[in-house]
């Protein structure tokens, strides 16, 4: 509130400190940005704590060798014993244990493929939806929204188990009539039987992202791509994706993660927790929580490093993908 | 080097009538201009001769081909849109050789041309900014070299210097015309610069609320305007028009007669428009002996607009100068003519003078219809003109 | 790029993951030495759920894989993998010099939770029962003044459950120990299966009735559930874990806050660790724990001479029960077979697997190594099983325990009733819930699945 | 193809789309409706018609939910005001599915906006505090829930005390107590995915032409009325679809609960499913349904609210 | 109601320098139109006078106040931007009452003021339609609306015709001045046509590459252009230009001589260009007797270039018609002349003519500097005119 002390105190004589501050804050725009500024920056710090302080939290019980004994609080001058929780201990150790337990380049490896298939898979035919939904008029469209969009509304356990008797290689049936129609390869344990479903279902959520970016692309710059020799699709990847690219970027990003962390799916089509059975990287992380119920330096060591890959992609190919095709996005 | 051929095509918006039946022909290598009121659909019928919007009846041809349902780039069209329309992802080069890259030219042809066009359209050294770097008018200056780097059939172009100064604007009028010799290309053109349309076009065809009014050479839609509307809409400022009654022996308004022999027009009703536009007035004192004059108006002056190469002159024909009377409003209402004179000539405002009309320029059209009757009344004036005015009548005339 | 896996040729083992981490490398090698030599084995672990694992093996075997070849499977759900055809038939599978091994040497109760209950076919070669017993910190109970004579004595002579909570309480405030009872109390199958039900079955309470009905028929047998001694033993647990006083507690027979609050929440691990830890001085767990105790470097490192195990205490005797078959110390049955994986590559050598498994030096071993008890009478009588360090110095308890085991009523509903049975069971001992109200609540709950 | 005009144009971009929804989605789907008439599916099928699905809404089924849930809250009438009451709503899976969606969606709705607010401005080290606030949305649930069911671990935890203290969770049985389980499971939740919501927004606002910005500043638009009148309606699309998204994904949540605390102290609608996945496959195919529809329902607002925005 | 003062303005963008030292006064109540050349920095200055963007340096004040840090919503002014901008998810109505919106007016207060500048505009009945469904045209009318809705000190309006047709841009030209009038507002105003910025403007502020050219009325800039710049910007179409020598007698050039005392000139050294305005060329025979002319000049007409109310007409002062001649391209190569004059006159292609130059309308510019020497030489020459051309040099006269 040091704000006020450089507004002229005759004037301000009558008014409190706060009601000179808020008078200065309305009438100077100098501190009206300064204000901004502020507040600006609480909030920033606001968000970081809150969503840091869980990853901390797990940091501290990686390093913590016993964390069953832990001593939480940490004693502050004036308010006593007030419980944060502080590593207890260094057992780096953890970190290297939990590699040798489990290959996790290979369930990452696993993961990475998974993820990337999907997404392209995802982006390309929701593209198409999201192109025609977004930019054409036919009849039947609100309907067939609907229908797409009814498909997330179920639990995936919906889907369970007649995708995995189908992927088991068992005979497929018409509902209802017993008419058998063929007999499906067996896929499961391969990246098959996880990357259909994923793509199937992630699919809405894309196709809805997608719809309403592209359709506020202006109608001008496809005609100009039109007139220039395209045909709408190639103006669809040529002119309105790359213009929609924040969009399509969130719904790359939100898939990827999503297929990332899937783990309903791939723990059954993947029958055992074994990355040569395209078990996810989940599935190695699990195998820890679900193995070694009471190691939590080890489970939180092995969920460090199970984050980190998507650390990595978060911070490099988030900032790549979104600003650095925004540039192309439409700010005049 | 395409014939292109609008057979009666419309364009309903749900309740609006972009394009009314339109029939154009549009010859070979022809150039030809669109004008008409902002609104009238004249960016409408660009966009169905691209493809981009399809007629809702009618057929588009192009060269020998039916295209209504052919796609854009099947059409072998470029264009110049009305908002630009640059690709806000690409730079300068990317944008003009879009079109070249899409048909997969040669790296070396393409950066050829490109230059080639960027020198055209003046951008040498800006081909690597952004399209939000770029000025208003340079910006419309990729637009046109993104059309015209690709030397095709067609050329739709849709208001394509309205951003420009004048000078470039000449400048680039000169380019498109050379442009139009080299390729031979026939090329369609909206343009609101009245110069525009009539130094560079072969025909201008005059659009109004969807219709066609008109398409011919600019001097013909100049001189000989099928009806009122075009004759009122091409040539700047505008015809002055002045309400009245057909007589045998000649016309009769409220504020002056004009003597000719009516026998040979055939309007509809005697109540006829008379236009002249203001080049055709001239003081009585500096008229012209050779040319036909018609009897002597008299009239008050009013405002005078001094524009550098001419003077802009106002008359108030019952002598009462309006209030609030604003320069440009003069010739559209009844009782005032707004003539133009040489930049040296000597006269004041509100001062009382006498104008003659050049008679081989004044037209006649059918008040009710709008359409014309006759341009020039020289030839049918039986004898030379004699002074029966009526000078400032009363009021009235308000007939609006 | 997976597809020539390394692993095809050897005969892999579903098991347990606690025993994978602690002594995997010994039990391959202890196979080996029993006539699976030049068989190349692999443990795989499963969840430690129990629940999760079981769902998974269920897929597994649904899915026609052909490996693990070998699972190592719960007693409770063997028979559900047979009902299904999920397993190989080992009557079939096996000679029958080793089908009249297993008829002949191994404890014939519990063997008959391997077999098909119509054709009476051999679907799983036992691998240990399991006992739960009450353990103790001896060196906590030297400090308050007993000594190996009690000790002794506690070993076979089940106490009741008033006396147990005056021993733990004073050895509490004699030592450093925290509290006196450690156990699993979670909202879990263990609660509902074993814990709950050891502690019910000493109070003479009974979900359905006594041993009879243990098994169905489902509808035909009574609840009783909401019946007094099973109120009372949730009252004296209630009791062990309140702090204070209050109406559903009976702070007049046991001592308050002789547990730890936290037990709501804990499974064996939780419990293992707070004993090996110090913090209490009981704790009700499988042999396993005893092993694995005294085996660790963590915690204070404990010897057989600071560890005993007592048979589970109890409130009424069998004869005092009220529902038929109760009463007394009570041990909830666990246990584990080795089934076969009927399509698997390897066959020959998983079924040479099951023979080490059913040599008497790999059932010793497994005692010696991870406190398995021996499935066959004779070595769990011998003084083969009484001279393996340190698991024989607690063989007297685990017969007391064996002798007194009770097992899960385990029917086509029990997976509904059981998650009920905890949740209730759970609420009431935590305090959210009147342990009336609870009984209630479960009464008709179970009479709602049993239709 | 282009000239199959605009109807036939669109029909044949959809068909790829179609043939992965028909075949990956429809038939599944079918399947199980099929399964939902049964009931005994895994020992002997029984062909019981809506059975299942009357089960539900007369609270037939609940002895075959796990513990004591139940599908729809009890409800008593009794003399005193409200008179009627519903009772158990915590042991309700549509109460408890419903309460869930309701306040997590909220507060990830704020909170997002104003990540994304934060995000889209430019400032040193965004790309940091970008990836720090999305990074939560890359943790897998079954880490995420180990995250906070440790903190609430009774051995391990240290949050349960101070937050008792408050009021705000039961002391003892934390996870086992299904008020404290479902505040711990709601919060947990918006941690994580509020970065989704934040996203999505983060790339509606970036795809809003600034020069909207100029004409409303020379207007005399303060900060906050270009924020609502052109920031606002200008991202209410994609904000329409956050919400729409998040809202069904939270009405379907199963696998934090299962992680933090359990189907049984936090009954969600797929927790039931997959509760009676095992035992009552015939049931779990009904209560996926009736989901399902009960999404439908609850999402209709916004389904509607976006058809006006013209989809 | 609010004077503008641009005090030593100056914009960079990175490796552009847009706006460079500007002063600029502009006084209360004043209309001033800013032209120079696409990109020169039209925009840009009015985006710093709105607050959209900081000068580099320099501050710019409004009324009493300096604004250089003020935000835009607090400076009092609306502005017309050249790229429309209307807000997409507004319709017509809601578009043009933003800014009054955001001002709290009552809703009476707003459909008035909306209906009256939708009037102004002639948008009436479109109020409800969204920006998409609206012609190019229509569009720039809702966002003049939008501005004038508003009743500000200062509008600033950047190229707010462009897209409109002739007609439509005189009536808005007027509604403007009316406005202008009735508010007393302070109007800058950014425009490429030549007759919007003269019959409007009190001021023209001519700008090139971001610098100040002149600032002075309409008449003044055309007629006595403060530099070569100046001179060739304002009039459409250009003033000539020739370079030559100046000799004590006069001027000399390739083609012709003029004879004046060059005594009280002083340029920097003998290398000076001529300007003379196409309609300050007349044919000798048609020469008005009253005004000074200056000596004949032989040429052979080259194209001719008939607008309706003019004829343009090319002259080659060497014989050669150039080949692939294009006639808006004459004004700029110094071996000729392009002169207008009336439709009547009888002239046809490739003829040879005698021509006469106003002597009072020959501007005289320093060759090097391009600064105005002299505005007019009738006053200057010592006695009246004596033939002494050099007609039909021979080629020459490329010089640069
Ligand atoms: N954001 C920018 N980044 C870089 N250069 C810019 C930017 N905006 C404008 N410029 C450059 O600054 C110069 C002046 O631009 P400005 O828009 O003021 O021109 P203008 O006079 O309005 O031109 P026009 O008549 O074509 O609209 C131009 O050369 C332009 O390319
Ligand atoms: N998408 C649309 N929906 C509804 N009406 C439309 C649409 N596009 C254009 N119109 C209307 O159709 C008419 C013709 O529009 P068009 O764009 O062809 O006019 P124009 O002649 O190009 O006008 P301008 O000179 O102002 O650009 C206008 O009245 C316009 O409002
Ligand atoms: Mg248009
Ligand atoms: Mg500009």
């Amino acid at each position: 509130m040091g704000a006020a002390s450089d507004s002229t105190q005759t004037a301000d004589d009558e008014m409190g400190p706060l009601e000179r501050w808020t008078h200065g804050v309305v009438n100077d725009q100098e501190k009206r940005n300064r204000l901004y500024k502020a507040l600006f920056y609480v909030a920033a710090a606001f968000f970081l704590v809150t969503t840091l302080f869980p990853f901390y939290w797990l940091l501290v019980l990686a390093l913590t060798p016993s964390v069953r004994q832990a001593d939480w609080n940490v004693s502050i001058p004036l308010l006593g014993e007030v419980p944060f929780p502080t590593p207890q201990g260094f057992n780096v150790y953890a970190f290297v244990e939990v590699f040798q337990q489990v290959p996790f380049h290979l369930y990452v490896f696993n993961s990475f493929v998974l993820a990337t298939a999907t997404t392209v898979i995802v982006l390309l035919l929701a593209s198409l939806a999201g192109y025609v939904f977004g930019r054409l008029e036919f009849p039947g469209r609100g309907l067939m929204m609907l229908a797409i969009l009814a498909v997330s509304y179920f639990p995936p356990a919906a889907f369970l188990i007649p995708l995995y008797d189908a992927f088991l290689g068992n005979a497929v049936y018409i509902p209802f009539l017993d008419i058998e129609l063929f007999e499906p390869p067996r896929l499961v344990n391969t990246p098959g039987s996880m990357i259909m479903p994923f793509s199937a279902l992630f699919l809405p959520l894309s196709i809805f992202i997608l719809t309403t970016f592209y359709s506020q692309i202006p109608d001008g710059l496809e005609d100009a791509a039109r007139v220039e020799g395209t045909t709408r699709l190639g103006a669809l990847f040529r002119v309105i994706m790359p213009l929609s690219a924040p969009g399509v970027a969130t719904a790359a990003v939100l898939t990827f993660i999503a297929v990332y962390n899937e783990y309903f799916f791939s723990s059954i089509m993947a029958l055992q927790n074994q990355p040569e059975q395209w078990s996810p990287l989940v599935g190695g992380i699990l195998s820890y929580q679900t193995q070694y119920t009471t190691d939590f330096n080890l489970m939180a060591a092995a969920s460090i490093v199970g984050v980190l890959p998507m650390l990595i992609i978060v911070v490099v190919a988030q900032e790549k993908i979104v600003s650095g095709l925004t540039d192309g996005a439409l700010k005049e | 080097m395409a014939r292109v051929h609008l057979d009666d095509v419309t364009k309903r918006y749900e309740d609006i009538v972009a394009v009314d039946e339109m029939n154009l022909e549009i010859r070979d290598g022809e150039f030809v201009c669109l004008v008409g009121p902002s609104g009238c659909g004249k960016s409408t019928t660009m966009e169905t001769i691209a493809g981009l919007t399809k007629p809702t009846e009618g057929t588009v041809t192009i060269g020998e081909t039916d295209v209504t349902n052919l796609p854009p780039k099947d059409r072998g069209v470029s264009m110049v849109f009305q908002n630009i329309a640059l690709f806000p992802h690409m730079n300068v080069y990317e944008n003009i050789s879009f079109g070249l890259r899409l048909r997969k030219f040669d790296t070396d042809e393409i950066d050829r041309r490109v230059e080639q066009a960027s020198d055209v359209v003046q951008l040498e050294g800006m081909l690597d900014r952004e399209p939000s770097e770029l000025s208003g008018g340079q910006q419309q200056r990729v637009a046109i070299a993104r059309a015209i780097v690709r030397k095709p059939d067609v050329f739709l172009m849709d208001e394509p210097l309205a951003n420009l100064d004048a000078k470039l604007r000449v400048h680039m009028r000169t380019e498109l015309q050379r442009l139009h010799k080299q390729l031979d290309t026939t090329i369609i053109y909206v343009t609101h610069d009245q110069a525009e349309a009539m130094t560079m076009s072969d025909r201008i065809a005059v659009i109004n609320a969807g219709e066609l009014q008109q398409i011919d050479p600019p001097l013909v839609c100049y001189n000989e305007p099928k009806n009122r509307f075009v004759a009122g809409f091409i040539g700047s400022p505008s015809m002055n028009f002045v309400e009245g009654n057909l007589t045998d022996d000649g016309l009769t308004t409220d504020h002056f007669d004009l003597e000719f022999d009516s026998d040979g027009l055939e309007p509809i009703d005697d109540d006829v428009t008379m236009g002249i536009r203001p080049e055709d007035i001239s003081l009585e004192r500096e008229a012209d002996s050779a040319t036909s004059t018609s009897e002597t108006i008299e009239a008050r002056t009013d405002v005078l607009e001094p524009m550098g190469d001419e003077i802009f002159i106002y008359l108030s024909l019952d002598g009462a100068s309006s209030e609030m009377m604003t320069s440009n409003e003069a010739s559209t209402a009844s009782n005032q003519l707004l003539m133009s004179v040489d930049p040296d000539t000597e006269v004041g405002e509100d001062e009382s003078v006498s104008v003659v009309l050049d008679r081989s320029k004044v037209h006649l059209f059918e008040t009710a219809s709008g359409e014309a009757i006759t341009h020039g009344i020289a030839d049918l004036s039986d004898a030379t003109p004699t002074a029966s005015v009526a000078p400032e009548a009363e009021s009235g005339g308000q007939h609006e | 790029i997976y597809g020539d896996s390394t692993s095809e040729d050897a005969v892999v083992w579903g098991i347990d993951p606690n025993a994978d981490e602690a002594v995997g490398d010994e039990i391959i090698d202890l196979l080996e030495e029993n006539g699976a030599d030049g068989i190349d084995i692999r443990l795989q672990p499963g969840d430690e759920d129990t629940d999760d694992r079981r769902d998974s093996y269920t897929n597994l075997l649904q899915a026609e894989e052909t490996q693990p070849d070998l699972f190592l499977m719960d007693n409770g759900w063997v028979n559900v993998f047979i009902q299904r055809g999920h397993i190989a038939n080992l009557s079939e599978e096996l000679d029958d010099e080793d089908l009249s091994l297993v008829e002949d040497e191994y404890f014939e109760s519990f063997t008959q939770t391997a077999r098909d209950p119509e054709t009476g076919d051999l679907y799983g070669v036992p691998i240990f029962p399991d006992y739960p017993t009450m353990q103790y910190r001896k060196d906590y109970a030297r400090e308050a003044g007993y000594d190996d004579d009690d000790f002794e004595e506690w070993a076979t002579e089940p106490m009741t459950w008033q006396e147990w909570a005056e021993l733990t309480e004073e050895i509490v405030e004699a030592s450093d120990a925290e509290y006196g009872l450690a156990t699993q109390w979670d909202q879990y199958e263990g609660t509902s299966c074993c814990t709950w039900n050891e502690v019910m079955s000493s109070f003479g309470g009974a979900y359905f009735g006594g041993r009879e009905d243990l098994f169905g028929p489902i509808g035909e047998r009574d609840v009783t559930v909401d019946e007094p001694e099973f109120i009372e033993g949730l009252q004296m647990m209630r009791t062990f874990v309140a702090d204070e006083a209050d109406e559903h507690t009976l702070e007049d027979e046991y001592p308050l806050g002789l547990a730890t609050s936290d037990i709501t929440s804990w499974t064996e691990e939780d419990a293992r660790e707070a004993i090996l830890s110090g913090e209490a001085v009981m704790q009700r767990n499988w042999p396993y724990a005893i092993n694995t105790n005294l085996e660790s470097d963590e915690g204070d490192d404990l010897t057989v001479d600071d560890y005993g195990a007592m048979p589970m205490p109890y409130a009424v005797t069998e004869d005092e029960a009220a529902q038929p078959g109760t009463g007394g110390s009570t041990s909830a049955l666990g246990g584990w077979h080795i089934v076969l994986n009927p399509n698997s590559q390897n066959k020959e050598e998983a079924l040479e697997v099951i023979r080490a498994t059913m040599t008497d030096e790999f059932n010793l071993g497994m005692f010696d190594l991870y406190g398995w008890v021996p499935p066959k009478p004779a070595l769990f009588d011998t003084e083969d099983a009484e001279s393996v360090e340190p698991m024989g110095n607690y063989m007297q308890t685990l017969r007391v325990a064996g002798e007194n085991a009770m097992p899960r009523p385990v029917t086509t509903v029990w997976p509904d009733q059981s998650s009920l049975i905890s949740e209730e069971v759970n609420l009431a001992v935590a305090g959210d819930k009147s342990p009336e109200d609870a009984a209630a609540d479960l009464q008709d709950g179970l009479e709602a699945t049993e239709e | 193809m282009e000239n199959l005009g605009e109807t036939g144009f669109a029909y044949l971009l959809l068909t790829p789309v179609m043939l992965l929804l028909g075949t990956i989605a429809l038939y599944p789907l079918l399947r199980t409706f099929e399964l939902s008439l049964y009931q005994n599916v895994l020992s002997d099928p029984e062909f019981v018609g809506f059975e299942n699905y009357v089960q539900l809404f007369t609270g037939g089924a609940s002895p075959r939910f796990p513990g004591s849930t139940t599908f729809l809250p009890g409800v008593s009438t009794s003399g005193s005001f409200p008179f009627v009451h519903l009772e158990g709503l915590l042991r309700s899976a549509l109460a408890v599915t419903l309460l869930f969606t309701v306040v997590s969606v909220f507060f990830e709705t704020i909170i997002g906006f104003g990540q994304a607010l934060v995000l889209d401005q430019d400032f040193r080290g965004r790309r940091w505090v970008r990836a720090a606030i999305i990074i939560p949305w890359a943790i897998p649930i079954v880490i995420q829930g180990m995250i906070f069911y440790l903190m609430f671990h009774p051995s391990a935890g240290f949050l349960t005390e101070p937050l008792a203290n408050w009021g705000l969770v039961a002391a003892d049985n934390t996870l086992n107590d299904p008020m404290s389980s479902l505040l711990i499971v709601t919060v947990a939740d918006i941690w994580k995915t509020t970065a989704f919501m934040a996203l999505l927004i983060l790339a509606g606002l970036q795809s809003i032409d600034r020069s909207l910005y100029d004409v409303a500043k020379v207007a005399g638009a303060t900060k906050w009325q270009q924020f609502k009148l052109i920031t606002f309606p200008l991202v209410l699309p994609a904000l329409g679809i956050a919400v729409l998204f998040r809202t069904i994904d939270a009405m379907r949540i199963y696998g934090l609960i299962d992680s933090v605390s359990g189907c049984t102290t936090v009954p969600s609608l797929s927790c039931m499913v997959v509760a009676t996945f095992n035992t009552n496959r015939g049931l779990a195919a009904a209560v996926a349904f009736v989901t399902a529809g009960v999404i439908a329902i609850a999402v209709l607002g916004v389904i509607y609210q976006q058809y006006k925005e013209g989809f």
